[in-house]
């Protein structure tokens, strides 16, 4: 095992909590209705994105899927490009075209994608491409273990596989596909599939940004060599906002009452106004649904917050960590402040 | 009469549908939440949820209903339909045939469809016409609740496989989740008649094929469908204080079509203009345009305000790019200029 | 491990024997131009289906690939109306309409397609309906072992481990997909993948029908009971005629100096009269294609064919056998003089 | 001028694309076979073998085209395309938008289309149509030696996704695999002048979204593509008997569809069929009359000699529901009795 420096610790560290606060900022201009459509937070897999991120090159590609802000952030795209393409403005990363769940960046490779499982072949190709370049570049590709299921990434695993290409495949494992808990949909154990196609597999707790760093580590040998195969990691995560911003189930879980009586949450409501059906069976089924939101939608708590983990491991670095966050803060804060100023400016046009 | 909104009719037509015939069930991902009465009355067994496995469960859907059951498969958004279509492609639409003529396939695909609410271009298609170019499938879309649940009884009657789209706009849970999230600042142009309505007191199905005049006029006939028919009405009542008095027709299904209806309404009007919120081109208003050349109706003007672009996210080029009034304002008013 | 009674055993070889001698008949009439398209042959696997359909119970489904003739004729459908729907007659079993890659039977619960993959999601449907209408039923899956790496076939495997659906998975691993050598394009080993994916699954000689019905029986219990599993096996074979009759690789390897000289077979006329490129290259290339060919197409034998190889070890029904041949060549022929017949005389009024 | 065959010649062009461009690689199934020549030049490096995977190979070739290579990606059969248009429908279509304009997708898709050779509906489709319909994508049939191997040099050139179809009666080598099987006792009606032809001395490109005259007319015009334009000018030499002058418009491109031409001689013609094996409804031969429709040319007769259903087995039913030249012949004579 190689011994982390604290030079890369504090980097994890600055990685983790850039992307935070910048969820952070996002979420108020979503609540704001700054940002339309779903917006889907990568709060909680924070550890993961930097522990992998932490081991790229210049060159190397990264496809996500509908989580895509922390990577895109801490791969360096320009955080004021980014917060005006979620406002959809003609400044943004995408000339606002995009929208947050469209990210696309040419310069750094990296591409994003609401459909569930394109992020495999899409690694696929770009490490085909730096195979077929003959450069020492890899592909990651992130995905949930709900993607799992789905067709075009399992074809993506053999495909890798079969083509010895250098992809890492990042499974960023919450055990929740929207408001499906994954294991009772998924059959048999996910490594073991993996390994199915003959790829090297291993398990590693996400919250720890220190354990997934290493577990890369261990991994880059294997993918940047002449002849590379590629690696899998699932990561365990969990993440405080439930499926998205405004999770219907969440917002019934922190203010019932207020949903229960709203025009909005048509969820809750038909749950609860619905007529007709055995009235028992009604209930038992209704408070299963509320069991489910109470067990499910967990909050980040120092065990599985990565940001906090880090912190609590890590208290010879307390000071270090607080001038880092106090940086980030101020460089965001400033950022949003100016994007905000020029869309109320361009708005009062 | 009793009023509902547009999902409730849906789920008030199914459960009463359920009711009546045990063979219907429902599969697809989430729906333990999505159709949470339903599973709460008709239990796990009819209510079946699944993982993320869109052309295994809907592959499944398509040999369910030959084995005699009736199936309702939710592909949550019909954007997602590109990792399934095979199923639709190669096999519901075809086994009919294949099996000369002995082997129907009585399917229901539920899903979603449209924009207007900031979601992008891979979550608010329609896609409609793309569907209805493979011969062998039915695709209908309903513009208001009580179209919404007795068309929903057309498709699980039907012994032939049907896409029932329903728009994200109309069904407020979808909206709910995918657009507002539970925000009050945020708000779309949702049109009201279509996503609240009178709906019959006992639900019955609707002839299959058949249009619907929602508004009749002399002067121009707008052909639509879905939430873009509330465009047209809206348009056409700001257009008869221009003195031009627009007729507006209602497909409802996509296929089959009802010439007839378009026949009629365009031989008297002369004028036609397509709203449709599926792509442009290739589709269904090339499909309407060929009718009428087809029976030498030469409408004086033709037009098209369809979505002729992958739907960007923001907002406002979003509602430029989909159909929208002042589109069909301007389009209106250059044919009777 | 039960033991197999006489009487299973003659059945086994009938069912067989009445497969291939059709097919035998089918080959004629293609090789005469009666037969339109492709025709994808089941000889060499005759004991995989064979040994599979001895197990079932009428109200089983069975979903197959490209390769449907044998299990639809071991499974009791009309010979005469098969024979008439290969010749795209109206009175053939889909009426002409839907000719050998696309054969179904209402009554028996049998499909086929020609789209790789897709009697995975196929049988599913069945076995969820099956399920549905508590009924002990369950329903068969044939598919080759190069349509383990399609995206529908993957996810069927998921969907029926976790919704523990009655299905009977049953790969027919000759090894080749058309001209690919499966092992090079897959990743890991096929069973292990399976298992990855929850679902019990053993490998079994695929030339043995012995084994194979063995194999079966031990899987039934776990398929007919109330809550029942799938099950997936993977049972080894020869192809005798390539990929389907006329084969171009065959062709080539059967009568080298004939297709060389064709202006038929462009693929290998094409191979040899390129112009461009180096020429010790290009040799080179022709004659690795040579060797696949030699190599591959391998003839069945003693060891590999199904049904000589059950006359070779049973040797005490040598009578038995010989009778059986006997019975089922005079009812074949009959039929397909009769269909012949029938034929002509259309086609000359 | 040198003559080569429709298959020779579009991999002659090919060579000599990747001779000049290191870019450029295949990837697909059993193309060590099908490309066998182009391997034994280039090398199992630039003919990449995959698995029976296309929507991971597909996907992945839009991501490696996005990375700067230009990749060719087979898909055996169009009919395939069933199981991974997801790659096209949300992402090689879209990417160039969602990037605001920055990041192209040099994608070509090679694959082969439609029937004749009694292969049945799962393997005799065209779907250009149905393809065009997504916006962002182009789509180009070629129909004789020459045009397939300058237009896959503009396939290639594009900064845009190409679907490139090529017939399987005017290639060779897949009629052989799918048709004949080395047998000498079938036949199928290739069109010989589709099968066969001059070539040009080098490989150079076409304008894309160019349409060709192949014979000019006053009376009707026969807008097609691919096999079926050899059936409109076998029909247009009958019908010169009968002293009716035909135009036959090979429209090579469904997308970008060449309008001009169309108009063009529509407007002189008067006079229009669409020839198209594609699909009828809400397809190309629809999208032609709207284009007609919106310019206010109002063609005196419009009509449509397409696939309406799925393609029958039977021989001789399939030679009636693809296009043929009894059915133009019918329908023109029709317009001008
Ligand atoms: C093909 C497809 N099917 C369904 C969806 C809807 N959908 C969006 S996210 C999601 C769940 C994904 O779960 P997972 O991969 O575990 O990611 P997580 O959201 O938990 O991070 C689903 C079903 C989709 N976008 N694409
Ligand atoms: C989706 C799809 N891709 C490709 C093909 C072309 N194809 C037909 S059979 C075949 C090989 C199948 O191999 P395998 O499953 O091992 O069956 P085998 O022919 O060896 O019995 C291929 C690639 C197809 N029919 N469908
Ligand atoms: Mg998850
Ligand atoms: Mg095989």
């Amino acid at each position: 095992m190689t011994l982390m420096r604290e030079k890369t610790i504090l980097e994890l560290y600055e990685a983790m909590y850039t992307s935070r606060y910048l969820e952070k900022i996002v979420t108020q201009l979503w609540e704001k209705g700054n940002i339309y459509g779903e917006m889907h937070l990568g709060i909680g897999e924070e550890a993961i994105i930097a522990g992998v991120l932490s081991h790229l090159i210049p060159g190397d590609a990264i496809s996500t899927d509908h989580r895509s802000t922390p990577p895109f952030v801490m791969r360096g795209v320009d955080i004021e490009s980014l917060l005006l393409e979620f406002l959809g403005h003609p400044k943004g990363l995408c000339s606002g075209l995009g929208g947050h769940m469209h990210l696309f960046c040419k310069e750094l490779l990296l591409t994003s994608s609401g459909i569930v499982g394109s992020s495999g072949p899409s690694a696929v190709g770009f490490a085909l491409a730096t195979k077929y370049q003959k450069t020492k570049n890899i592909a990651v590709a992130f995905f949930g273990e709900g993607s799992m299921n789905q067709g075009m990434l399992l074809e993506s695993l053999n495909l890798a596989s079969s083509l010895n290409l250098p992809v890492l495949f990042i499974c960023k494992d919450n055990n929740w596909a929207i408001t499906t808990r994954s294991n009772e949909v998924t059959g048999g154990v996910l490594l073991d599939r993996v390994r199915g196609f003959g790829i090297e597999a291993r398990e590693v707790d996400g919250s720890d940004c220190m354990a997934v760093w290493q577990a890369v580590e261990t991994a880059i040998p294997r993918l940047r060599k002449r002849n590379p195969a590629p690696y899998f990691i699932q990561a365990s995560c969990t993440h405080n906002e439930g499926h998205f911003l405004g999770d219907p189930l969440l917002r019934f879980h922190r203010s019932p009452k207020k949903e229960l009586g709203a025009v909005t949450g048509p969820l809750t409501k038909s749950v609860l106004h619905y007529k007709g059906g055995r009235l028992d069976k009604r209930i038992s089924s209704v408070s299963n649904v509320l069991a489910l939101i109470a067990k499910a939608r967990a909050q980040l708590s120092f065990s599985n917050d990565p940001i906090r983990r880090l912190e609590k491991t890590q208290t010879h670095l307390k000071d270090q960590f607080a001038q880092i966050k106090l940086k980030v803060e101020k460089k965001i804060n400033s950022i949003s402040e100016r994007v905000l100023n020029l869309v109320q400016e361009e708005a009062s046009l | 009469m009793r009023k509902m909104e547009f999902a409730e009719a849906i789920e008030s037509a199914l459960k009463h549908a359920m009711t009546n015939d045990p063979d219907i069930f429902l599969m697809g991902e989430d729906v333990h939440t999505l159709r949470i009465n339903l599973l709460a009355q008709f239990g796990k067994e009819r209510v079946i949820s699944t993982s993320i496995s869109e052309s295994a469960f809907l592959g499944a859907g398509v040999t369910a209903a030959m084995a005699g059951l009736r199936p309702i498969i939710e592909i949550m958004l019909i954007d997602f339909i590109g990792v399934a279509i095979d199923a639709l492609l190669n096999h519901a639409s075809k086994i009919l045939t294949f099996s000369g003529g002995k082997w129907n396939v009585p399917l229901v695909v539920r899903t979603s469809c449209g924009g207007g609410y900031g979601d992008g271009g891979q979550h608010e298609q329609s896609l409609w016409g793309w569907l209805a170019h493979i011969p062998g499938l039915h695709v209908v879309v309903p513009s208001n609740p009580s179209d919404a649940g007795q068309l929903l009884l057309s498709a699980i009657e039907s012994d032939h496989p049907v896409i029932y789209l329903e728009h994200k706009l109309l069904a407020d849970y979808w909206l709910d989740y995918m657009g507002t999230g539970g925000r009050e600042n945020v708000s779309f142009d949702v049109p009201e008649k279509g996503a609240i309505g009178e709906v019959p007191e006992k639900w019955e199905s609707l002839p299959i094929g058949k249009a619907n005049i929602l508004r009749e006029g002399d002067d121009i006939t707008l052909i639509s469908l879905g939430v873009s028919v509330h465009r047209c009405l809206e348009a056409a009542n700001i257009l008869s204080e221009d003195e031009i008095s627009v007729e507006v027709l209602d497909l409802r299904w996509v296929s089959p079509l009802d010439k007839e209806a378009i026949i009629t309404s365009v031989s008297k009007t002369k004028r036609v203009i397509v709203v449709d919120e599926d792509y442009m081109r290739f589709g269904l208003s090339g499909e309407i345009a060929a009718i009428l050349a087809e029976e030498n109706i030469s409408p004086i003007q033709f037009g098209r305000v369809c979505t002729e672009h992958t739907i960007p996210f923001n907002r406002h080029l979003e509602d430029n790019v989909l159909p929208n009034v002042n589109r069909i304002l301007a389009l209106a008013r250059k044919f009777k200029s």
